[in-house]
């Protein structure tokens, strides 16, 4: 079968680069080998399953049984579980042929076996997250995921804000994971065994409370996992530091993992969902939506800023299952697939062009040896691929139209504006509001990917790194270029996706959407109401293409003997530009940090030395520095509270063997006291 | 779906020629309220038909991506025209896609319009980027939540859809949802295609500059294409206002050539009116600083959400 | 065929034999047969006692339940690969003239000794001698823990002979209660003091007497155990201890303490059943293991010193054995002895690679040893990176799914809080190792650091050993072993 | 309400353009003479009073030559008209004084009493900036003066938009350059640099005395006696400064936009 | 009126005996110097082995006089001459140098008493060896535990840890019949016998290395 293949691919990919890892070409080419080869098998078995609608993909299957009562592994798949199957193996399949060229940086300087094996490795692990079929495995699984991304967080580790991100990351993995077990535990006691089978609907046999408990338990954690605000703090330390494939299977996949866990969770033990489990999602979508795309656009490193997109599209996922579980409480099913599609949609489309611009990230990382924006620039010209890869992954991020990210938003608008119907309570106002957070989203998304773009590929090279930038090698680029025909694909031919969720649909919601969705010629996206509205970016495209020879036209009818001359840049007469002259990361951010100066709280300080007149400096230093309200307003202090309480505690350890005796002479009186 | 091919033809040319015209139109106004002859209504054609004729300059640090912006501005405004009705209801690109459609076209042709600015390496068409982008990213809620409201009442994002259902016997043009509404999207318009307080599209001074900065380094056709893609923008976006809030006359489906003649009156009527709303507000305001725009932005914000908060409280 | 004096006989006689022998490499030798012999001694006891149930000698003397018979395996193995490891660090240290031949003779005649004490604490019937050697344990490893005769060890020792004296003179007390019950009941004839006796009577004996003496053992072991706030000792004993010592310590002496704790416990559970005090011994295990798996976190959290770190953090896991214990469900005390298992293989590979990075760069203190360890001891760091990784409970290593055992047993048992409290202390201590060792193992060594080159880790064989078995039993228990556990969970649970 | 007020106010004063070209040009002021016209013929022979008088040697009599009046260089200070005995040299207050080659501005020879006005663009370049031309100023250390005088084709009255002529912030937009100052040595690069910033085809204009000749800094060190030298020039507009409506007729001139008005006079 | 029974004289003599254990240590408090202090110790046992001694004449069980001679050997003869030459070998300075002074310690060790009391009293019952012995008894090794913790030099330690045990063989010949089994007995009796020499070879090593028998200069292990 293909899906254990593609397992037995990942555990020969990493035990043969652990094997081979003196000959590092040898492991590099293995390694990274066979996790492509791995991805094809998991793309080729998920589409397929999914293509043929079937709701049980793979029945439990006990791997292990342990020697503990209980602790089994079971792997099962469904509708679910090959949706996002399909995602890992999918990027997976890109960041392997990218790691292929891209692992030759670390030639004689890193151990890229172990880079290879842990890559590998990472891929099966999340892969069993997804086809986890009970407790066990998924614990398990969701554990090592963590344990090896921290791992590769810490990859550099020679550089210390490589480790503390990895501290930090792990950390926080390690909370959102005690948070799922005990909201697992909760579950499973009602249903008596750990089986995912079992808990199906189980929620309907727990008391209110703890159900919300539950809930809450499992927001926190999965939370965690995908990086919604409040809790991602750890998102843009811990992403940027890895290796960029490591980094965009990271912010592509594995972050994903949190979605999975909510709508399985959610959707299928938690059972009937109040008002409020949605609403608060809704809510937290939407503020991670926003918050997360403000931050990015604060950033000037290109993978920190990066990682923010990945808190603002988590957001955006959210939005849409916060959305369709309020549909499902208000008891309209279709409504609830509807925004179910536009939140998984969404989820695949994320993976796709963050990974792809992570990796174009990377490419440029290597190019210029500088995550920092302000060195880069004039990579358009250089790496002439690379750019427009970026430049599509920009697009389609920012979900301007045609492309992927477009669709999935469209999808959650349509969602969010059917959804003021459903209801006649104050919360349906939440729908048009979040939409037009949404909104607000998408247009800074737009102005950030304008500053990442512009400012790293566009203009003068800034730094004598980029001006010596070139075009990475064949398999870096291969790599993006996957991701980015993947774009292009679920951009223009969304008719065709979603046929795919329809089993999903039809397992979490009990309706199959496609249909509706879809209008006979299959070009259009209609919504599930016939009037709802409509849109096809396919049809946009080709209109794009038909329109063109206006211009085109206009060109040869007047400008037939028009000439193009290249000049100089306008420079206003002066002795020509230099880069300092152009516009920077941070300048070109500055209005929005002045906007929002009641959130970002920027600190800057200005030294100005001068022998005249302050306005004739002989030198100046500006230093602008700005940090995250939770990080300065809850982590900060709560982390430092917890090392003052410890060192207060430490006192008690002063040395003093009086001291130790009179602690066990108290606590003997106070026993004799408590037992007579 | 079926294209009909003449509305879609006559879609294209009248966004093509109207465009030109309007911004000479209220160009000419504008001097004409400020006791000028002014430059004739159809000046802009002349410029745009000089532009194409011209030889270009262009950058020796601009890429690929430079010359690319031009078509894309161009091609989606157009394309973004094709989707919002104009004279007869169902736009010819109704089903292509709705007000979201348009309002992410118009996005897209932004975001290249920005980096078109930034690729240049002049630190005026960064500078304009960046305002453009910060500008258009507070403007967007403001428009979608305003938009939002109309959408909702009418249960379609589809701007056809929404235009028939506001014509319709039961919608009533002074509901106050849809004043409120109306204004908020007035706000929107004059940020969006800048005007005056929030742009001023008639000076090169760095301080005001917004769009223009970006458009600095093109020249030839390019600009051309530029210039008239924004003029085309500028009539989607009021076209979308007059249709989409006054749908008066608009004609419908199966409409008769008379009633399409009627249509293309009230709405060249509807135009005009509006473009002299816009001279008006135009020769009466300053210009405001850059930092106060957010100020004026979220006034149109706060005004869609009244209009939002009073569909539910009048339904 | 006698097994279980053979399991006493074999280190005692090597311990003397040791007194004798000149060479090093011999007294090392003969402790690794020794403990290889006791291993496979364990091994025949487990199929006899599954067989038989209880193996007796001399005339009762001597007796073995599911229960010993765990404990004997832990401590061969322990034992073993202490021995195996001492080889190998005493060369180095007497290399570097830290040590004297005659001092590393006494390792090698202590340890044994050590190591008789255990087992016998473990298999003997009588209560009484059962104290005398918990006795014996303390009395031989406080030697072991002067062993450097430095400042500090001298100091740890005093304070671990002081508190474990007093502690066991306490547990003496409590014992006498236990036994001064016994007679009450059987006014008649002289009782016997047996363990197996004692169980039968349980139910006559008198519960407030018994619940008195269970307070007196508790403080009694549980300051052996290192229960806190007993545990000031603890940190100290183990820091200074030769690390081979450390390991024993750490791997099996705390959980002999608590051995010794549980036999009390079980009876004292048998006692009260029923009565007004029920469950009086398991609440007092409860509260103190909870306090101590929540104290251990902080101590960790701002540790200055590699092998205190490890200390406390056999502390959170000694804590949470006794939770999963006084959670008294079948599966819960099941997981607390899988945990003292997987517990007793994880720690010694961590003293094991801190006395590595003792002897490679002088000092335990993190500031000292400085970032970058990995670049001088890189197999030492896999070794003690795994190692660390599953004593902060993460798969595929057994604590993981020993702790999740315990936790679920507590939801089961709808003591949900202290499933968050576990979950509390075992995130937050978590948290603690992982920056503390990543501050030391990961990094680049900087210019002027000593030394920055690679070197050779000594110890290999026997952390592999230790590793490779706790993976191996993390995965897979052979059957026997499994039964063993189970009838050990059901004794402790009282129901046998 | 001021914006009433002022709305109501606008709309009252209707258009105050001036109705030139299509309409009579306003009358020169009293203190303008307008172009001068030399008529060398009249002139006496040993006379050279006009050439010592000139401030910028703009009159020059080389011996057995008729005198020569650059009115490129003239500051119309009409100095020279006051000392001319013979009225050789006259005002003709006329506006009209752009040309199109700078010999067209040396007045005296026979046939070249008056100024030659400036031809229209080729047909070419008629069709191309006929009814659109956009002009990027570039003042080369000039006084001011021209800039002004230019910068009054841009009030309500003179309205240089109405004729599709239009000032340009960047040289990538404009058509053509307009250049005033004697252009310093600091000036030179810019210059340049804005020239080559211009897309073909292109032309240039040299307004006022400095642009054309360096007016009252020729020959000085610092400066390189106007544009000609480094741009080629295609519309010369002398005037110390040009008044408006030369600047206005020059530019009309050169695209064709006269028409009849030009011909009525 | 007959006369008293053994039995009856010994259920007085016990408790006599166990006070003045009792009053030994708080003379032992109280006292500062060091070779009293181990004089008193030998007192106190001395009385602990008459105890045993008694017991075992009334019971007629021989092993009890085992622990009677094993203790006064122990307990009166070698250790205080062990403890007597350890002081004189290392020249320990004689003054105790108590935390607390005499009468809050007094105190204390009333309070302790008390303790000891109300925590047996629900025993007092089942003493068969008079009443009170077994309070007394916890009152020995509570106030022995006061002990320790107030002395400060390392001997002193050793003593006061020493006198616990004295109150537990107390409590292990009050509470139980006829003493405990001999071969627990006999472990116990050994094994305290090692301690004391493992105690003295460390406080031995101490005096070595720090010049000093203060404990509270073992302060160097924190945290």
């Amino acid at each position: 079968m293909l899906l254990t293949f593609a397992l037995w691919a990942y555990v020969a990919g990493m035990a043969g680069a652990l094997v081979l890892q003196r000959a590092e070409r040898l492991a590099n080419v293995l390694g990274f080998g066979l996790a492509a080869l791995g991805g094809v098998c998991g793309v080729v078995f998920s589409v397929s399953s999914l293509a043929a609608g079937r709701a049980v993909t793979i029945a439990p299957v006990t791997l292990w049984s342990g020697p503990i009562p209980d602790v089994r592994l079971v792997v099962e798949a469904d509708a679910l579980s090959c949706f996002f199957v399909l995602i890992v193996s999918l990027v997976g399949l890109a960041i392997s042929v990218f790691s292929l060229g891209y692992a030759r940086t670390y030639y004689g300087r890193k151990n890229v076996g172990v880079l290879a094996a842990v890559f590998n490795a990472l891929l099966l692990v999340t892969t069993l997250v997804f086809i986890a079929g009970n407790l066990w495995m998924f614990l398990i699984a969701w554990e090592l995921m963590a344990l090896l991304a921290y791992g590769m967080v810490s990859f550099e580790h020679e550089d210390r804000e490589a480790r503390q991100a990895g501290v930090l990351y792990f950390i926080m993995s390690h909370l959102d994971a005690a948070c799922i077990l005990l909201g697992f535990l909760m579950l499973a006691q009602a249903a008596g065994d750990f089986s995912f089978a079992s808990l199906r609907g189980i929620g309907a046999k727990l008391s209110p409370q703890q159900r919300d408990a539950a809930f809450m338990l499992f927001v926190i954690g999965f939370g965690i996992k995908a990086g919604a605000v409040p809790l991602h703090i750890w998102l843009p330390v811990a992403h940027p530091v890895a290796p960029s494939n490591i980094s965009a299977l990271m912010s592509g996949v594995l972050i994903k993992t949190g979605i999975y866990g909510l709508v399985r969770v959610c959707f299928e033990f938690l059972g009937p969902p109040p008002m409020w489990w949605g609403a608060s999602l809704l809510a937290a979508g939407t503020v991670s939506a926003v918050l997360g795309v403000l931050y990015a656009l604060m950033e000037h490193d290109l993978k920190r800023l990066l990682a923010y997109h990945s808190i603002e599209n988590i957001g955006i996922i959210l939005m849409g299952i916060g959305a369709a579980l309020m549909f499902l409480h208000t008891g309209h099913a279709v409504l609830a697939s509807l925004a179910l599609i536009a939140g998984l949609y969404h989820t695949i489309n994320h993976a796709v062009f963050k990974a792809l611009l992570f990796l174009g990230a990377g490419a440029v990382l290597h190019a210029t040896h500088t995550r920092n924006m302000e060195e880069m620039g004039g990579l358009a010209k250089r790496m002439r691929w690379t750019s427009l890869f970026f430049l599509v992954g920009a697009v389609a991020i920012s979900a301007l139209p045609p492309l992927n990210g477009f669709v999935s938003e469209w999808l959650t608008y349509q969602s969010l504006l059917q959804g003021f119907g459903t209801t006649t309570s104050l919360v349906r106002l939440m729908f048009p509001l979040g939409g037009a957070m949404l909104a607000l989203t998408g247009a800074l998304a737009a102005a950030c990917f304008v500053k990442a773009f512009g400012i790293t590929f566009l203009a003068q090279p800034r730094s004598d790194h980029a001006r010596n930038a070139h075009e990475a090698s064949l398999p870096v680029l291969i790599g993006q270029g996957v991701l980015t025909a993947a774009c292009v694909f679920l951009g223009l031919f969304p008719t065709a996706f979603l046929k795919l969720l329809d089993p999903l649909t039809q397992q979490l919601t009990g309706h199959q959407l496609s249909q509706q969705l879809t209008l006979a010629n299959g070009l259009v996206l209609s919504d599930a109401t016939a009037q709802g509205g409509t849109v096809s970016t396919l049809g946009i495209t080709l209109m794009a293409v038909y329109l063109l020879p206006v211009p085109l036209a206009l060109w040869a009818m007047f400008g037939r003997k028009a000439r193009t001359r290249i000049a100089p840049t306008w420079d206003c007469g002066q002795r020509g530009l230099t880069p300092q002259m152009e516009y920077t990361a941070t300048g070109f951010s500055k209005p929005l940090r002045m906007i929002f100066k009641a959130l970002f709280r920027p600190r800057r300080e200005v030294q100005r030395e001068y022998d005249f007149s302050p306005y004739f400096a002989t030198t100046l230093r500006f230093e602008s520095h700005m940090e995250e309200v939770f990080q300065t307003r809850f982590y900060r202090p709560v982390n430092l509270w917890l090392l003052r309480l410890s060192r207060r505690l430490r006192a008690l350890q002063a040395g003093s063997l009086q001291a130790y005796l009179i602690y066990v002479f108290i606590t003997l009186v106070a026993l004799l006291l408590f037992a007579s | 779906m079926n294209l009909d091919p003449l509305n879609f033809l006559g879609q294209t040319l009248a966004l093509l020629l109207l465009a030109p015209l309007l911004s000479g139109c209220i160009k000419n106004w504008k001097a004409k309220l400020q006791n000028r002859r002014g430059p004739r209504p159809w000046q802009v054609y002349f410029d745009i038909a000089k532009f194409l004729r011209k030889d270009m300059v262009i950058s020796e640090h601009a890429s690929w991506v430079f010359s690319f912006a031009p078509y894309v501005v161009f091609l989606t405004a157009l394309l973004a025209g094709l989707m919002v009705p104009m004279i007869n209801a169902p736009a010819p690109l109704r089903l292509f896609g709705g007000v979201l459609a348009v309002v992410g076209l118009l996005a897209l042709g932004r975001f290249f319009l920005a980096l078109g600015g930034l690729d240049p390496a002049s630190a005026f068409g960064g500078m304009g980027s960046s305002r453009e982008m910060t500008i258009s990213a507070i403007a967007e809620p403001a428009m979608m939540l305003a938009i939002f409201t109309v959408a909702i009442t009418a249960g379609s994002t589809d701007l056809s859809q929404i235009a028939q259902s506001t014509q319709s016997a039961t919608w009533k043009l002074l509901n106050p949802a849809h004043v409120l509404a109306f204004a908020a999207m007035f706000v929107v318009l004059l940020a969006e295609t800048g005007r005056i307080p929030v742009d001023n599209p008639a000076t090169h001074l760095e301080l005001t500059m917004i769009h223009e900065a970006m458009l600095l380094e093109y020249s030839g056709r390019y600009l051309a294409f530029m210039e008239w893609g924004a003029s085309i923008k500028q009539l989607v976006l009021m076209t979308l206002l007059v249709n989409v809030f006054f749908p008066v006359g608009l004609a419908g489906p199966q409409a008769s050539v008379a009633a399409l003649g009627i249509s293309l009156a009230a709405y060249l009527a509807k135009l005009l009116a509006l473009s002299a709303v816009v001279v008006v507000v135009e020769t009466t305001n300053a210009k405001m600083r850059l930092f106060r725009v957010p100020d004026l932005l979220s006034t149109a914000f706060v005004l869609a959400a009244l209009a939002l908060l009073s569909t539910f409280l009048f339904q | 065929m006698l097994l279980l004096t053979p399991i006493l006989l074999v280190p005692l006689s090597v311990a003397l034999l040791c007194l004798l022998v000149p060479s090093r490499r011999v007294m090392a030798a003969l402790g690794v047969l020794a403990f290889a012999t006791t291993l496979g001694l364990g091994i025949a006891l487990l199929h006899e006692v599954l067989a038989r149930g209880v193996v007796r000698e001399w005339s009762e003397f001597l007796s073995a339940d599911a229960l010993s018979a765990w404990m004997v395996l832990l401590i061969s193995v322990v034992s073993l690969a202490t021995s195996l490891y001492a080889g190998r660090y005493f060369e180095r240290d007497m290399a570097a003239g830290v040590i004297t031949m005659g001092r590393v003779r006494e390792f090698f005649v202590l340890t044994p000794l050590f190591g008789t004490g255990m087992f016998l604490v473990v298999l003997a019937n009588n209560l009484g001698v059962m104290w005398a050697a918990v006795e014996g344990t303390a009395l031989s490893s406080v030697l072991l823990v002067a062993l450097y005769n430095r400042r500090n060890s001298l100091e740890a020792a005093w304070k671990y002979v002081i508190l474990g004296s007093l502690g066991l003179a306490l547990a003496l007390l409590g014992t006498v209660f236990v036994y001064a019950a016994a007679c009450k009941s059987h006014p008649d004839s002289l009782p016997s003091f047996n363990w197996s006796y004692l169980m039968s009577v349980a139910r006559q004996l008198d519960p407030l007497q018994l619940k008195l003496a269970f307070v007196f053992v508790f403080v009694g072991y549980g300051t052996k155990a290192g229960f806190a706030p007993m545990h000031t000792w603890l940190p100290d004993a183990h820091s200074e201890a030769p690390s081979p010592t450390s390991a024993m310590l750490s791997g099996v002496s705390l959980k002999i303490a608590l051995y010794a704790l549980l036999r009390f416990h079980i009876l004292t559970t048998a006692c009260l059943d029923g009565g007004p005090d029920a469950g009086f011994s398991g609440h007092l295990l409860l509260g103190f293991g909870l306090f101590s798996m929540l104290l251990a976190p902080s101590f960790i959290l701002v540790q200055r010193n590699l092998k205190r770190m490890l200390a406390y953090s056999s502390l959170e896991h000694m804590g949470l054995i006794c939770t999963g214990i006084a959670l008294n469900s079948p599966l819960t005390i099941f997981g607390a002895l899988l945990h003292m298992g997987y517990h007793a293989l994880t720690k010694p590979v961590l003293f094991f690679a801190a006395g590595n990075i003792h002897q490679t760069f002088h000092s335990l203190e993190f500031r000292v040893i400085g970032p970058g360890v990995g670049k001088v001891l890189p197999v030492t760091v896999v070794l003690m990176g795994l190692a660390a990784l599953s004593a902060v409970g993460l798969p595929p290593f057994g604590l993981f799914f020993s702790e999740l055992t315990i936790i679920s047993g507590g939801l089961a048992a709808h003591q949900i809080t202290v499933s968050v409290v576990i979950l509390v202390a075992l995130l937050a201590s978590f948290c603690g190792i992982l920056q503390q060792l990543t501050r030391i193992l990961l990094g680049a060594r900087k210019p002027g650091d000593h030394p920055t080159d690679a070197r050779r880790s000594d110890g290999v064989p026997a952390m592999t050993l230790l590793l490779g078995s706790l993976l191996l039993f993390s995965v897979w228990l052979p059957a026997p072993l499994l039964e063993l556990m189970h009838q050990a969970a059901a004794i402790i649970g009282g129901k046998p | 309400m001021s914006v009433h007020d002022t709305l109501l106010n606008r709309l009252k004063r209707g258009c105050e353009t001036m109705a030139y070209p299509k309409g009579p040009a306003p009358a020169l002021p009293d203190r303008h003479g307008g172009a001068l016209k030399v008529e060398a013929a009249k002139c006496d022979a040993s006379c050279s009073a006009c050439v010592t008088v000139c401030p910028t040697e703009a009159i020059a009599r080389p011996a057995g030559k008729p005198v020569a009046l650059d009115l490129g260089r003239c500051i119309f200070c009409a100095e020279c008209v006051t000392v001319c005995p013979t009225k050789a040299i006259t005002q003709s207050n006329d506006h009209r004084m752009a040309v199109r080659q700078r010999e067209d501005l040396v007045l005296g020879d026979t046939g070249k009493e008056q100024v030659r006005l400036a031809q229209a663009l080729d047909e070419k370049l008629r069709r191309l900036f006929g009814r659109s031309l956009k002009l990027r100023q570039v003042s080369a250390a000039g006084c001011n003066a021209c800039e002004a005088d230019t910068n009054v084709l841009g009030t309500i009255g003179w309205d240089l938009g109405r004729f599709g002529i239009q000032f340009v912030a960047s040289p990538r937009h404009a058509d053509g350059l307009l250049i005033t100052g004697p252009v310093s040595k600091n000036m030179e690069l810019a210059l340049k640099k804005t020239y080559i910033a211009l897309p073909e085809p292109r032309i240039v204009i040299a307004l006022g005395a400095c642009a054309i000749a360096g007016g009252p800094f020729i020959g000085h060190p610092q400066h390189h006696n106007g544009a000609s030298g480094l741009v080629p020039v295609d519309l010369f507009i002398p005037g110390c400064p040009p008044h408006p409506l030369t600047i206005l007729d020059g530019l009309l001139r050169l695209l064709d936009r006269l028409g009849e008005s030009d011909a009525r006079r | 009126m007959h006369p008293p029974t053994t039995l009856e004289i010994s259920s007085q003599v016990i408790p006599l005996m166990a006070t003045l254990m009792l009053v030994v240590q708080l003379l032992l408090i109280a006292q500062r110097m060091l070779l009293t202090n181990i004089r008193l110790f030998a007192i106190q046992s001395l009385l602990l082995s008459g105890i045993a001694a008694v017991v075992a004449f009334n019971y007629n069980a021989s092993h009890v006089y085992v622990v009677a001679v094993l203790t006064f050997i122990g307990k009166v003869v070698f250790l205080p001459w062990l403890l007597n030459r350890l002081v004189h070998r290392i020249q320990i300075h004689q003054d105790v140098e108590p935390l607390l002074n005499a009468p809050s310690s007094m105190l204390i060790c009333a309070a302790l008493t008390l303790l000891g009391y109300s925590v047996t009293r629900p025993f007092t019952s089942l003493e068969k060896l008079g009443n009170n012995t077994l309070a007394i008894a916890l009152a020995l090794l509570l106030t022995g535990f006061f002990l320790m913790i107030n002395r400060r030099k390392a001997l002193t330690q050793v003593l006061a840890l020493l006198t616990v045990e004295n109150g537990v063989m107390l409590a292990a010949v009050a509470l139980t019949t006829y003493g405990m089994p001999l071969v627990v007995e006999l472990g116990i009796f050994f094994d305290v016998m090692v301690a004391v020499m493992v105690l003295g070879i460390l406080v031995y090593r101490i005096r070595e290395n720090f010049d000093s028998m203060d404990t509270g200069k073992l302060d160097q292990l924190k945290g």
